[in-house]
């Protein structure tokens, strides 16, 4: 009682819809909307500007933009910037993810600590990044620390968040089995809970990047390292130079940052489905 | 071959073949089955754990497409009823009953009724509104038949319908479907494990091979109607056909 | 846009919308709506106050055609207009002188002592920002715009820096009022530099009035009016300094729901001048600063200034009329 | 067959365990975790202010606090700004959610759709509030509008992210029965999709809300109408004026107003446990 | 009463009750129930659908509260086989048979082997890497089985563990189980529908009443091992039963 594999001319035959070798198709499949809504959009932002609805310095036109972002890409001071930025995002994000996850799963494990502060943690969430100023540096001065302090205060509320509502959502059966089998404290954390809540962990987590990237954006105009030039600092710069263009420039980057990471969640999320069975492979 | 001849093909695979997966990791389920079914004919199939029953059931409900041969249906509307109950925990046992009422566009009290007919049907009169979570395993399986039921569609398609049911509770279960199956001229491909049930049952009996699934047999029952399943004709056709698939699990496994 | 229905005989709108910060370096502004010049001297023409809180947010407003006219800062009349190569708006006035300077933790006396330390503006390239980088320049100091060389200079908003300077975070910060009063005031700071002792004449611009240039073409009887409630404006606060404080003060409480301390404010008049002066001069060299430290590129500033309105009033109220040129006669 | 009911004395010798009547008591059961946080905050918070670690106006102590609280929630004024935002909040939350559940339900409808435009909803996530105020002022002038759309903007990506990942993990073999069932389109979304993502969806809600209110405490500076004066305008001068009393106050505010949502929405989610069999009654 | 009358305990419940919900809406799902099962024993427990036999099994393995009476097991270790296989989609198949191994501090390469071993048991060798989605419903329940008898546990509790499985599996598995519970002394209990299954492997058949559960007979299975199930002496036995609980089915019904 072996598992029939097919092989050979068979499996050609039986699987006439494998699409292993055609890696382009599948490429072109996933890239031709992107690329059709990349051109929409900078078909209708040419076309308004054409229309002279706006004066060209209110609203410049997708070759000003592009031409001014291509400037920006340019220099090797701007490559600092984003590692620079995206160090502090990925530091605090991974912080956050620790703290929330803790935090998460006491919340969920203990009723009265849930009862004490379950709330609050949407509280926190609800905090606007810039309230949290005066507490960062009473606490950690002008350092980075303190950009660190409003990053994790941030996204963790978001991560623990996306935790407990996963711990929730755990069907009964499989704690009644983790039950039987003897899971308890760590292990039971460690072998069912984490793992039957993972979907709506990453879902959490994905949420949480958003709340630390936006608390990093607001953070990183608390402290001005010296060196290289935050995105953070350039996007209020750009505000602050009523240069339309560079500004569009930054929303641009960040947009691209943003789906990259994306991309990276997509990865995990699409594997993840594909070990639970809900997607074909 | 059947006491229905005359009627028309309702269901036909013609070499119908399914793998799962593809390349070195593709898995055949199916292997070239060949199968008719005609129009308001009872066929209840029969083989080993894991050699493509459920498969085949859910290539005739359009779940799963073929990777080989042909399978019409002639576009009629099929219900299956799964193997596992596969419940709404969202909705009441009887929303969960209503459901496919409710999609046919029926009437708030209309469905409501029927509902509870179908309820009564299934032993399960005054669980309405309970939630799935709070009934045993069978009393879940029984929903899902009046689930199936109410879908009113021309073939049923049943994934070991009765396996969670005591004795008692199946016979009765049994009498029921053989009823709505004359009334309501239902197709039925029924899928078991119990051979006298298959026999007591079905128009004929249909045993696939181990994995990959083949047609390996196809034995006419021709008791006459109503039977018992304790009956001598239903244990003596079953003995027989009991002892061909012990047969071919040995010949698998050996 | 709203202009259209705004339309109406001899170069009159039927509303204006004015944009202004709830902050005391706008007093004329404050004390003119909470007093109500503005309306009176527009008659039928409606005034629609608008605030921010920042210079880039009022000029995104103008470009957007959201509001008319506004109060602000030099810089971002600045920037806006290299940004719309001289076609977004006008300079029609000035508002207000001084009130701005370099506030140090005790200890530090010079120049000298700064080597090495914190000092925190509004914003790179603002005014303040401006006049601390070409002053540690005159005193042999250098600071890149990253934040490095012997002084570190950070910018970053006043709130952020009142608190920063009150925990010593910082050692100082080149600030405007009312931050400059209150670090003073509140956290024992002590005043090193008062930007108005670098300037001629003691003046120089930190707030003033400007008007988008389609409004100025087709509604220039309404910014004569504007500018009559201006000047109005600055009448009252020239003749009763204390009535004058007391409407800016109500006019911040009702925007934001908390007046200044009285010593603040009063410190904070003290530091100012309010006049119709847009000190033209300052604004040149300020901006002449900025291209010297790198932080503007070259702008051709001509034409920035409509001081025509102005000056017809100023002289049929008997006044002597300003100028717009850029060195200081 | 009938279902047994057991009544009268049997009830009350069965389930010793029930606890109707005990209303005071399951009060109480959920008060006291909070009131000892509340109280354990307060203390440490005492301690710290009574060791002079930073000057009183710096970090003012609870009594300070508390007065200043006081003295803004008598005024008429300040209820006026509470209704102001709480209606701004609601308002664009509810936009939001119709929004992004229509789009969220359009991306994982529509494969070519979510290869365009799936990533970019992250993307939008994390775009800084402050960073959509020049093309809010753009689109709709200073009005209402403009925040409403700062807000909506903020909170649709998560809504619609919330919902994708709820679609995205609902159980195949639901979906199958739905097949079965012939549910197509509207019906399919109506009576599977929806429900069965119901759990992901609230909590996407929930970090929905989070966003929309931080978006909002954002949007709120762009236009300020005299009088009554609106949380975020009244959060953003405490902090200019470094009044830190003032600042902690409203912190207080947010935190409580949070909390009190964030009540709600678990009020939502118990009822949907309960009637998942998730949690036991 | 039975074979193995000397010894001690394992398993006693007195008088124990269960009521579902409180107050008005309260299920009395076992009523005073009462059975004692002693080391190393056999017990099938047979009754109509509904009635309470999967409650039962919970209240044994500590899942659930019993609401009346006194339950001890005098801490025993319990392994419980679900009704519903309840594998975990995370982990491959032979994960999940390794977990309980994993959980007992058993090394990677032991563990493995182990696992490996009881997938034979079980007639699944070659799936350890599937996944669960990728087995058919028999065979799911196969991988719970091999996750139950990995516990090693003194108290093994199986609700209807054969019941997805085709005849000739079944018997296979009969014997597989016959032999593990002799080897390692285990102590069964064991819910089925099946009567023929529970006079085949039962030391003693217990019977219980419809809703509200109660113990109404208890029969002794006297016949010697090694027992076939298709023999004469398992069959009369079964048939005897069979009268039984139909007797009381109809009762209910009635
Ligand atoms: N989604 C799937 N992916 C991969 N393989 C699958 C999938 N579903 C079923 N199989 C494989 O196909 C074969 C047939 O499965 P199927 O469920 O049709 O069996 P079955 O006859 O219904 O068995 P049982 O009586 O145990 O329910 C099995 O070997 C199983 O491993
Ligand atoms: N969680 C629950 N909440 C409320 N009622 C429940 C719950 N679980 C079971 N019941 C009720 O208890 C009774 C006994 O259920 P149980 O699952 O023990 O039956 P069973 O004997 O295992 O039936 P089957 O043979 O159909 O599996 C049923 O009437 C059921 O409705
Ligand atoms: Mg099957
Ligand atoms: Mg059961």
């Amino acid at each position: 009682m072996q598992a029939d594999t097919v092989g050979g001319l068979d499996a050609l035959e039986l699987a006439p819809t494998a699409e292993k070798g055609d890696l382009a198709k599948r490429i072109w499949r996933s890239a031709w909307p992107k690329l059709l809504a990349i051109v929409i959009v900078l078909l209708v932002w040419q076309i308004v500007v054409w229309s002279h609805w706006k004066p060209e310095f209110v609203l410049p036109g997708p070759r000003t933009v592009f031409g001014d972002l291509g400037d920006v890409v340019k220099t090797s001071d701007f490559w600092d910037g984003v590692r620079l930025t995206l160090t502090r995002a990925i530091t605090g994000f991974l912080l956050a993810v620790v703290i929330g996850t803790v935090v998460g799963a006491a919340v969920s494990r203990f009723a009265p600590l849930r009862a004490a502060i379950g709330s609050l943690i949407t509280g926190l969430q609800t905090m606007p990044s810039i309230m949290w100023f005066p507490l960062a540096i009473l606490l950690f001065q002008l350092s980075e620390k303190a950009i660190l302090f409003v990053v994790v205060i941030g996204a963790a509320p978001s991560v623990a968040n996306g935790l407990i509502s996963g711990i929730d959502y755990v069907p009964r059966t499989w704690l009644r089995v983790g039950q039987v089998l003897g899971m308890r404290g760590v292990a039971k954390y460690r072998h069912l809970i984490l793992p039957a809540a993972l979907p709506s962990f990453i879902s959490g987590l994905k949420q949480g990047w958003a709340f630390s990237w936006r608390s990093l954006m607001a953070g990183e105009l608390l402290v001005i390292v010296p060196g290289a030039l935050s995105i953070g600092v350039r996007m209020q710069q750009a505000r602050d130079l009523s240069d339309s263009s560079l500004v569009i420039s930054y929303i641009i980057v960040v947009l691209i940052i943003g789906i990259l990471i994306d991309v990276l969640f997509n990865a995990a999320d699409n594997k993840l489905r594909k070990r639970w069975g809900l997607k074909e492979v | 071959m059947t006491l229905v001849e005359t009627q028309t093909d309702v269901v036909r695979l013609e070499n119908v073949s399914k793998a799962y997966g593809s390349g070195r990791n593709a898995l055949l389920a199916l292997d070239r089955v060949s199968l008719t079914v005609r129009q308001g004919e009872f066929v209840c199939l029969l083989g080993a754990s894991g050699c493509g029953k459920s498969t085949l059931l859910s290539l005739v409900a359009g779940l799963d497409q073929i990777t080989g041969g042909t399978l019409d249906i002639g576009g009629r509307k099929v219900s299956l009823m799964f193997q596992e109950a596969a419940l709404f925990p969202w909705l009441s046992v009887a929303g969960n009953v209503e459901l496919p009422l409710r999609l046919q566009g029926m009437g708030r009290g209309e469905r409501r009724k029927r509902a509870q007919e179908l309820l009564e049907i299934v032993r399960l009169k005054g669980f309405g509104d309970k939630r799935p979570h709070e009934l045993s395993g069978g009393m879940r399986q029984r929903v899902a038949l009046a689930r199936a039921l109410a879908q009113n569609a021309d073939i049923l398609l049943m994934d070991e319908p009765f396996g969670a049911l005591d004795a008692m509770t199946r016979d009765i279960l049994h009498d029921e479907l053989e009823r709505i199956w004359r009334e309501q001229e239902l197709t039925v491909l029924f899928v078991t494990h119990n051979v006298r049930e298959a026999v007591r049952l079905g128009d004929r009996v249909v045993l696939l091979s181990s994995r990959p699934g083949r047609v390996i047999e196809d034995f006419p029952v021709l008791h006459p109607r109503p039977r018992r399943i304790d009956s001598p004709e239903v244990s003596g056709q079953a003995a027989e056909i009991t002892d061909k698939l012990r047969a071919e699990v040995a010949r698998h496994a050996g | 846009s709203g202009d259209d229905d705004k339309a109406s005989a001899g170069g009159e709108a039927s509303a204006i919308r004015l944009g202004y910060f709830p902050n005391i370096t706008h007093a004329p502004a404050l004390v003119g709506v909470n007093k109500g010049f503005f309306q009176e001297a527009l008659g039928n023409t409606k005034l629609e106050g608008k605030t921010f809180n920042a210079g880039p947010a009022a000029i995104e407003a103008l470009f957007s055609g959201a509001i008319d006219a506004a109060y602000l800062g030099p810089n971002p009349a600045i920037n806006a207009w290299a940004q719309s190569k001289g076609t977004g708006l006008k300079i029609i006035a000035g508002s207000t002188s001084g009130g701005a300077g370099l506030v140090v933790k005790p200890g530090i006396n010079g120049a000298a002592d700064l080597k090495g330390k914190k000092i925190a503006t509004p914003q790179l390239g603002n005014t303040q920002d401006v006049a601390l980088r070409s002053w540690l320049k005159q005193n042999g100091l250098n600071a890149d715009q990253q934040g490095g060389g012997d002084v570190s200079v950070l910018p970053q908003d006043n709130a952020t820096s009142l608190q920063a300077f009150a925990q010593g975070a910082i050692d100082g910060a080149w600030v405007p009022e009312p931050n400059l009063s209150r670090m003073i005031i509140e956290s024992k700071g002590k005043l090193l530099v008062n930007e108005k002792d670098l300037w001629p004449g003691g003046q120089f611009v930190t707030t003033h009035l400007i008007v988008s240039q389609d409004f100025l073409k087709k509604y220039p009887v309404t910014v004569t009016k504007l500018l009559q409630g201006h000047l109005k404006s600055l009448d009252y606060i020239k003749n009763d300094p204390a009535g004058a404080q007391q409407a800016a003060n109500a006019q911040l409480a009702a925007l934001t729901g908390k007046p200044l301390k009285d010593d603040v404010l009063a410190s904070a008049f003290k530091n100012m001048e309010f006049t119709a002066d847009p000190i033209a001069s300052s604004l040149f060299t300020s901006a002449k600063h900025a291209e010297d430290v790198g932080l503007l590129k070259p702008v051709d500033l001509t034409g920035i200034y409509d001081l025509g309105p102005l000056n017809d009033l100023l002289k049929a109220g008997g006044q002597q009329p300003v100028s717009d040129a850029a060195t200081a006669s």
